[in-house]
């Protein structure tokens, strides 16, 4: 069980499972311009292209697919945008979010993957979806010093385990 | 007439410096014409031109090879050899093989080191564990033998198996078939060609076929590097490139080409008795006599014909062998190799007549061909012998995939790569 | 003893154990060197004949000096004494000798090698299969060369993903130099070296000009990375290289324990600067200890101050080994003659005579060194009285990487050697690998016999002429035939040394006679390494469920599946598994039970062309389905067998919710994938993959549906109905499902609130008698029903029609799989059929066979055994030969393996309420 | 293990990618059953290029056709299929 605020910091590199929050995916079928417009309208900011995020205070929307954005939080204003071109479904409670913060986080990301962390690749701001010691993630790089993981729920403590493990490497 | 291969000629040689053994085959130019012409001189080719030329008195035969007589899968894969399938088509096919196996050494008078040392695929749960009866019930009904194992018999035999409760995927017990084992690859490709070569086959090395002579709808001899060469029949007995062969002929089948890895690491001395594989997981280990851990697993599963594999596929089938015998560990890999496999579409092979008259098939071998070599040599044979299948490879035609009677061992259906 | 010597600077201070007996060793030293320093000659046993070998080389290509290093689970069997740096209290062993180094029973198989030549196991131990079997176990313990540890492995194995521009191979001048090139111009630099320290040739040639460590503190300055005592290993597609790193020497305890590892490395430009390796020279008995390569001697006098012998011969064909010449001379050796087999030769030091046309015949002497160097000078022979000689056959280029890569190789006549060429990778060769200092091909002097070419696996002249003559003429058959090249050293030494006599019995040259392919990995890699974290869990996360800690409070029998672990029972009173099963599912029968079923593959599928999309994936009708119902439906593969099988719900007018089986979840969540974005993307729809979303509970019982109203608050949906709701507070889907044949409900919750409504419902249920069920009593009642299982009865060999679910066909085709299904063999008569057994006498044994009569071929096999619940007896699902015109009849289940049968009658696979009565309010 | 160029994504490494089919063994479920036969069961499996359908499973879950050397392993073109999406 992994608990919010349990978090284990070695090296100044620390790695916390946030709380449970609202996770939709936003999928468009149809008239992708002309829904990227309305949703423009409706939140103030652009659909992020892919591999991007972007967002505000209520609302962030991560693209990992073609069709598919990730969406933390209230997403009232935006399924009344929708329409017949897409549809939101609730995802959340599949997903535990991790957040890998301190210096050694881009290293640490590196363990057990297959994907380029370094800010040329993986920039503030930007998304990837890869896979680490066989289980799919998706990361989004939140600043310089962090990054937010999500890993499928099922897989989230022995994967924890997993960084708990490799954290002495760090540096080495 | 050849000197036999005996303890005594050996001792002989011993004071003549052992200059008394001719080569073990020919170097023959290429006649005009053949009444048989198998296109591979792999194990498979060699045996069905051993068992033509034997059995069936038909020794006007040649086996054309691309390269070096050995060189395809019979040289490179793990050696295996066992008879354990679920499915009675399979089972029955393998164990008429399994039974040549033992007596092979001495009817090629070559010594195969055919190694009957047990083959044992581990149960993880329950599930596995009816899964393994299933399969030995099915094989007992039909005389094959087959003995499950507590976990405390396999302790036994592989006291470095992790068998504690608490292991990633603890060993519930394990399904054994004490006649399977290995044998020394190289050897069975030599020891056919060798007792072949005796009874006057041809064999032609560095001879690639690059195409078919028609008559009508009849395939009557092959375009070679080294010329034209006929036949009455001709046998397509090259897995790995079926599906290029074939396509010369304008044929499609029912096959895709996988690389399949293996691995062996430094020799040590005994560790590993039997050959161990999971109902489970994907792995397979044996030791070899020279004590090298010989391993495999999982075909890297989309097209390939390059021989060349990716390391994250050995790495994983690694994983899981190091996962259930820890004491692997330390060991070091030493060296690799990969064979090019013919995955058919339902997992079984392909022996039996083609579409085109006077072309015939033997293919869609995936990555069960070695141990197959002297049931398929000897079905094949029959085959080319006759026209028409034995009834032991009646089941594996190539119309099954369009009738519907797929012979589907792993259940998977029409994808390889989904196996 | 006498040989060695060591240059007195340094200090001996590092103590360290070989065979139990303790050294010294300075800091730096290999164990070959800290090994020669202390007069140790005799270092191990050979392969195949035990002969005596000493330490050849001073590098990784030694074939020879293989010891064990470390102990417990740490040993490291087969490690080079020439790639193993000395740490305080290393612990060192010979093998492959019995009782000891010095006295080696084994050594006898020396007297039989006349007849024990290349091959000649193939052409003894005939008999059956049985009798080589028992011979094999005397060759088995021969062979091999070290022992495995028996303990598991302490330390961890990382595996890492790296990347760079440019990756350059090998730390010596042309190294550096590349790498600081690249750095220099910005680029990001990765330079790895197999070595402890870098500088490569100058180690052993200095060059006042160049300054390795200076290089590398640039290189790191400039951003590019430095990785010493790291060995790339394999060069694969695309410019992926695998980089295995010692973090610790072998044995070693690691301080933040991880042992070695591994880079998974891509990079944008490779440069290759590996350098050469010299060739040994043919001659008798020159496997002994006492012969080494010069250049070896040459390293291990400046670079490691050991003087390897006091008198010593040198035997060239080239001008390379008159430096070491002139290196013994500095430190005090003798050199007792230089054998140059040319004609003519570079100015030799002072006091050092040169015998040209002069090459080394035979060496005799004793365990730790030679006494004696027999030469053929200008046709007449010549014995030197030498403790031991240095040899230079010429020198290999080191492209295995190149090859790896898929490069090509140019022949160098003057070398006699192959130098790298094209490559169709972004790699290039630098440095002296492109460049081997001449050297002209010598027809050997000794004795064919015990002129040894593969040291390791005591491949010998002669048997390279064995094999020629029994027509192992391919470089490959005579490879193979020998065993030449196979050993630990993987021919590093031995190639070319036979490739060279290959030829000559050809008469072509050496290109034309061909050459072997280079694979991964350059040289071993340890096992742990490659498996990384994989060597504890099979590369195989255990996943949890969102309810485990719940369930762990109840001590279950836990079930894995798949990567799953689900309960199996929960226990009580030290009840077994089978009483806790069968309580269990009477109390479902009988009152209440719930289960957890969070596992199950869930699909949410929305828009307006959802139900198109699931027409086609699934085999039954559901675009009919009114908003608020559900119904069972079944999926088929193209080929027409049934893929997998679950429920699908309409939820609103365009969502519906498809569920199907745990084990095929992730092929299902690619199948769908498939359809709906690769074969249909014109589709206005919407497929999420929620399985991980929702927790799933299922509450079955005649008292299941009273206990969900009162939880609700509202009346549940009738059978196959699906309703909103809330429950503990938390918003619920409630689908009225049966899997156990009473009315049932599956609760789906979000898994994040899963724990609240489990544990009002397991509250409820137990008020009013219920309990907590688990998979094995799931299993009875479901098969007391004649439900299938998808891995049971669903076993991806049968259609629908057998399974009894044809009636159910989408009658319209369209969906994926009615092409496969009119395929003649899918609608035999005769095919498997799903029925039910009725046993007549015990217990039916799951898996067992069916069969008319003893001896008979089966007819079909049992798919899933269990005992009615409440009435008793045995009874049983089974797939039998055109079974559903079959019952009735009696058969056997027969299972040799458990030496169990029974007598059964076959009947309809439907015990329990075949009319669904139960389902009914 | 190669380096694929997902359309969407760049250039990624094969572990995120599976391997379905080639082109050429698409069965359209509305055609007829020996035309989907022949499609299911039979292929070219050339020693050469091949078109084949991939999918980036461990990425952006997306489909694609790669045109890919059996020998070589060269990568030749990508081609994105599936839904239109925004850029």
């Amino acid at each position: 069980m992994i608990l919010p605020g349990n978090a284990t910091v070695t090296d100044a590199t620390s790695i916390i499972a946030l709380p449970a929050a609202p996770l939709h995916a936003l999928e468009i079928w149809s008239n992708p311009q002309d829904l990227a417009t309305r949703v423009h309208k409706a939140l103030g900011f652009a659909l992020p292209p892919m591999n991007r995020s972007a967002g505000n205070a209520a609302i962030t929307l991560l693209r990992y697919e073609p069709t598919v954005w990730l969406v933390e939080g209230d997403t009232s204003v935006l399924a009344d945008t929708l329409g017949d071109d897409g549809a939101l479904t609730a995802i959340g409670g599949g997903i535990v979010r991790f957040r890998i913060a301190g210096p050694g986080w881009r290293e640490l990301l590196l363990e057990g993957g297959v994907f380029d962390t370094s800010p040329a690749a993986l920039p503030v701001g930007a998304t990837a979806a890869t896979v680490i010691d066989h289980v799919g993630v998706r990361l989004f790089a939140t600043s310089e010093d962090a990054c937010i993981v999500y890993v499928p729920a099922s897989y989230a403590q022995s994967l924890h385990h997993f960084w708990e493990e490799a954290l002495p490497l760090l540096g080495a | 007439m050849k000197t036999p291969y005996s303890a005594f000629s050996l001792l002989r040689g011993a004071l003549n410096g052992q200059k008394h053994w001719e080569p073990a085959w020919r170097d023959p130019e290429p006649k005009a014409s053949y009444d048989v012409i198998i296109i591979g001189g792999g194990g498979h080719g060699l045996a069905t031109a051993y068992y033509l030329a034997k059995v069936h008195g038909i020794r006007n035969v040649a086996v054309l090879e691309k390269g070096w007589i050995g060189g395809g899968n019979v040289g490179r894969n793990t050696t295996l050899v066992r008879s354990n399938y679920r499915l009675p088509q399979l089972h029955n096919f393998f164990e008429f093989g399994l039974k040549l196996w033992h007596g092979l050494s001495d009817d090629l008078n070559y010594n195969v080191m055919f190694s009957p040392r047990g083959a044992m695929f581990l149960g993880h749960n329950d599930g596995d564990m009816i899964k393994l009866a299933e399969r030995g019930d099915a094989m007992r009904c039909d005389g094959i033998d087959a003995e499950l194992l507590t976990p405390k018999q396999i302790a036994k035999i592989e006291p470095l198996l992790d068998l504690s409760r608490t292991a990633r995927f603890p060993i519930d017990g394990a399904l054994i078939q004490w006649r399977a084992g290995t044998a020394r690859h190289d050897a069975v490709a030599w020891g056919y060609a060798r007792a072949a070569d005796a009874l006057g086959v041809d064999i032609i090395q560095k001879c690639e076929v690059t195409g078919f002579v028609k008559d009508g709808n009849r395939i009557i001899g092959v375009e070679t590097s080294r010329g034209r060469i006929l036949a009455g029949r001709t046998g397509i007995c090259v897995a790995g490139h079926s599906g290029h062969v074939a396509g010369l002929a304008g044929l499609r089948l029912p096959i895709e080409s996988q690389t399949l890895q293996a691995l062996v690491t430094e020799g040590v001395k005994p560790m590993v008795q039997s050959v161990v594989m999971s109902q489970s997981l994907h792995f397979y280990i044996s030791q070899s006599d020279k004590g090298g851990i010989v391993m495999g697993g999982d075909p890297d599963n989309w097209p390939s014909y390059a021989r060349r594999g990716q390391p994250t596929i050995k790495e994983h089938a690694i994983a899981q062998a190091v996962t259930c015998m820890p004491a692997l560990s330390r060991l070091r890999m030493l060296r690799t190799w990969s064979g090019v496999t013919d995955m058919s579409f339902d997992g079984s092979p392909i022996i039996g007549p083609s579409p085109i008259d006077g072309l015939y098939l033997n293919a869609g071998w995936c990555y069960g061909g070695f141990k197959a070599t002297p049931a398929s040599g000897w079905t094949y044979a029959h085959t080319l012998a006759t026209g028409k299948p034995h009834a032991l490879n009646a089941p594996f035609s190539l119309e099954r995939f369009m009738t519907g009677a797929t012979i589907d061992e792993t259940s998977v259906g029409p994808f390889p790569n989904h196996r | 003893m006498s040989g060695p010597t060591r240059v007195p600077s340094g200090e001996e201070t590092i103590e360290f154990t070989f065979d139990g007996t303790s050294y010294h060793a300075r800091q730096g030293d290999t164990l070959a060197a800290a090994l020669l320093a202390n007069g140790i000659g005799l270092v191990g046993r050979s392969f195949k004949y035990h002969r005596p070998r000493g330490i050849m080389t001073a590098g990784i290509e030694e074939p020879n000096a293989l010891v064990t290093v470390g102990t417990g689970g740490r040993a490291e069997p087969n490690t080079r004494a020439t790639d193993v740096f000395v740490y305080p209290g290393m612990v060192a062993k010979s093998q492959n000798r019995w009782p000891s180094l010095s006295f080696d029973v084994a050594s006898i198989f020396g007297l039989a090698a006349p007849a024990l030549g290349a091959g000649f196991y193939y052409k003894t131990f005939f008999g059956p299969a049985k009798h080589w079997l028992r011979y094999e176990g005397f060759i088995r313990r021969a062979a091999g060369l070290g022992n495995a540890p028996t303990e598991p492995d302490p330390d961890n194995f990382s595996q890492s993903a790296g990347f760079c521009d440019v990756l350059v191979v090998g730390a010596g001048p042309a190294g550096l130099k590349a790498a600081l090139d690249a750095a220099e111009a910005g680029k990001r630099v990765w330079l790895v070296e197999q070595d402890a320290v870098p500088g490569g040739s100058l180690l052993r040639d200095p060059d006042p000009a160049i300054d390795p460590g200076a290089m590398v503190e640039r290189i790191e300055a400039l951003g590019g990375k430095v990785f010493l005592r790291t060995t790339a290993s394999g060069y694969w597609d695309h410019n992926f290289l695998t980089l295995s790193q010692r973090l610790v020497e072998p044995g070693a305890v690691p301080p933040h324990g991880f042992a070695q590892r591994l880079w998974h490395v891509r990079a944008g430009r490779v440069v290759l600067a590996t350098g050469l390796i010299e060739r040994p020279v043919p001659f008798a008995n020159n496997d002994h200890p006492g012969v080494m390569l010069s250049q070896a001697v040459r390293s291990y006098v400046r670079r490691w101050g050991v003087v390897p012998g006091k008198r010593v011969v040198i035997a060239t064909n080239n001008d390379d080994a008159y430096l070491t010449a002139t290196a013994l001379v500095e430190a005090g050796a003798e050199v007792v003659a230089l054998l140059d087999a040319r004609a003519s030769g570079p100015a030799a030091p002072a006091g050092v005579t040169v015998y040209h046309d002069a090459r080394p015949a035979s060496v005799s002497g004793r365990k730790h060194a030679l006494r004696k160097v027999t030469a053929v000078i200008g046709g007449s022979e010549q014995s030197f009285d030498a403790d031991l000689i240095a040899v230079s056959g010429g020198f290999v280029p080191v492209s295995h990487l190149h090859m790896q890569a898929g490069g090509k190789l140019e022949w160098n006549v003057e070398a006699q050697a192959f130098i790298p060429g094209s490559n169709p990778q972004v790699c290039e060769t630098v440095g002296s690998a492109l460049a081997p200092p001449p050297a002209p091909a010598v027809a050997p002097a000794g004795k064919a016999k015990k002129s040894f070419v593969d040291f390791q696996n005591d491949v010998s002249l002669a048997d390279i002429d064995l094999a020629w003559q029994e027509g192992y003429r391919s470089v490959e058959h005579l490879k193979r035939y020998t065993t030449l090249g196979m050993a630990t050293d993987q021919g590093k030494t031995s190639n070319m040394v036979a490739l060279s006599r290959l030829a000559e019995k050809q008469g072509v040259t050496v290109p034309e006679a061909g050459l072997t392919t280079f694979r991964p990995p350059f040289t071993p890699v340890t096992m742990g390494l490659l498996a990384g974290a994989g060597a504890r869990n099979a590369g195989a996360h255990v996943r949890r469920i969102p309810l485990h800690a719940l369930h762990e409070a109840h001590d279950p029998i836990w079930q894995p599946l798949g990567y799953w672990f689900r309960p199996r029972a929960y226990p009580v009173n030290g009840e077994t598994l089978q009483q806790a099963a069968l309580r269990e599912a009477r109390t479902v029968r009988t009152a209440a039970g719930l289960s957890d079923v969070s596992t199950l593959g869930k699909f949410e599928v929305s828009g307006p062309d959802a139900a198109k999309l699931l027409e086609l994936v699934c085999a039954t009708t559901v675009g009919k389905l009114a908003v608020g119902r559900g119904r069972y439906t079944f999926m088929c593969r193209e080929d027409g067998f049934v893929n997998d099988d679950g429920t699908v719900w309409r939820l609103a007018e365009n969502r519906y919710l498809l569920t199907s089986s745990t084990g095929g979840a992730d092929r299902m969540a690619h199948f769908m994938s498939y359809v709906r974005n690769s074969l249909r993307p014109e589709l206005k729809c919407s497929v999420v993959n929620v399985q991980e979303y929702y927790g799933g509970i299922a509450l079955a019982g005649p008292k299941a549906r009273g206990i969900l109203a009162a939880l609700t608050g509202a009346e549940p949906p009738r059978h196959m109905g699906y309703a909103p709701g809330m429950l503990a507070g938390v918003p619920v889907h409630v689908l009225a499902a049966s899997y156990s044949g009473e009315r049932a409900f599956e609760i789906h919750v979000e898994a994040s609130h899963a724990a609240a409504v489990w544990q009002a419902i397991e509250a409820a249920t137990r008020a009013e008698g219920g309990a907590p069920y688990g998979l094995e009593a799931m299993e009875l009642l479901r098969i007391e029903k004649g439900h299938v299982v998808v891995g049971g009865e669903v076993d991806g060999r049968s259609t629908p029609q057998d399974l009894g679910l044809g009636g159910m066909l989408n009658k319209a085709g369209g969906f994926i799989g009615a092409a496969g299904l009119t395929r003649p063999a899918l609608s035999d008569p005769n095919r498997n059929n799903l029925v039910g057994l009725v046993s007549l006498d015990g217990p039916i044994p799951e898996g067992g066979m069916l069969i008319q009569r003893a001896g008979q071929s089966p007819q079909g096999h049992v798919t899933a055994a269990a005992r009615r619940i409440i009435e008793g007896g045995a009874i049983a699902l089974a797939l039998l030969q055109g079974g559903h015109h079959r019952h009735g009849e009696e058969l056997i289940v027969t299972s040799p393996t458990r030496g169990e049968k029974a007598r059964v009658r076959v009947t309809s696979p439907h015990f329990y309420d075949p009319a669904g009565e139960r389902y009914r309010d | 293990m190669y380096q694929i160029t997902c359309p969407h994504c760049g250039p990624r490494a094969q572990t995120e990618f599976t391997y379905e089919r080639t082109t050429d063994s698409v069965v359209d479920p509305a055609g007829d059953a020996q035309t989907a036969m022949q499609a299911l069961y039979t292929r070219a499996n050339p020693m050469g290029l091949d078109d084949e359908i991939w999918r980036h499973t461990y990425g952006c879950r997306a489909w694609m056709v790669l045109t890919r050397h059996r020998v070589s392993h060269e990568i030749h073109a990508v081609k994105a299929i599936g839904p239109e999406a925004l850029p």
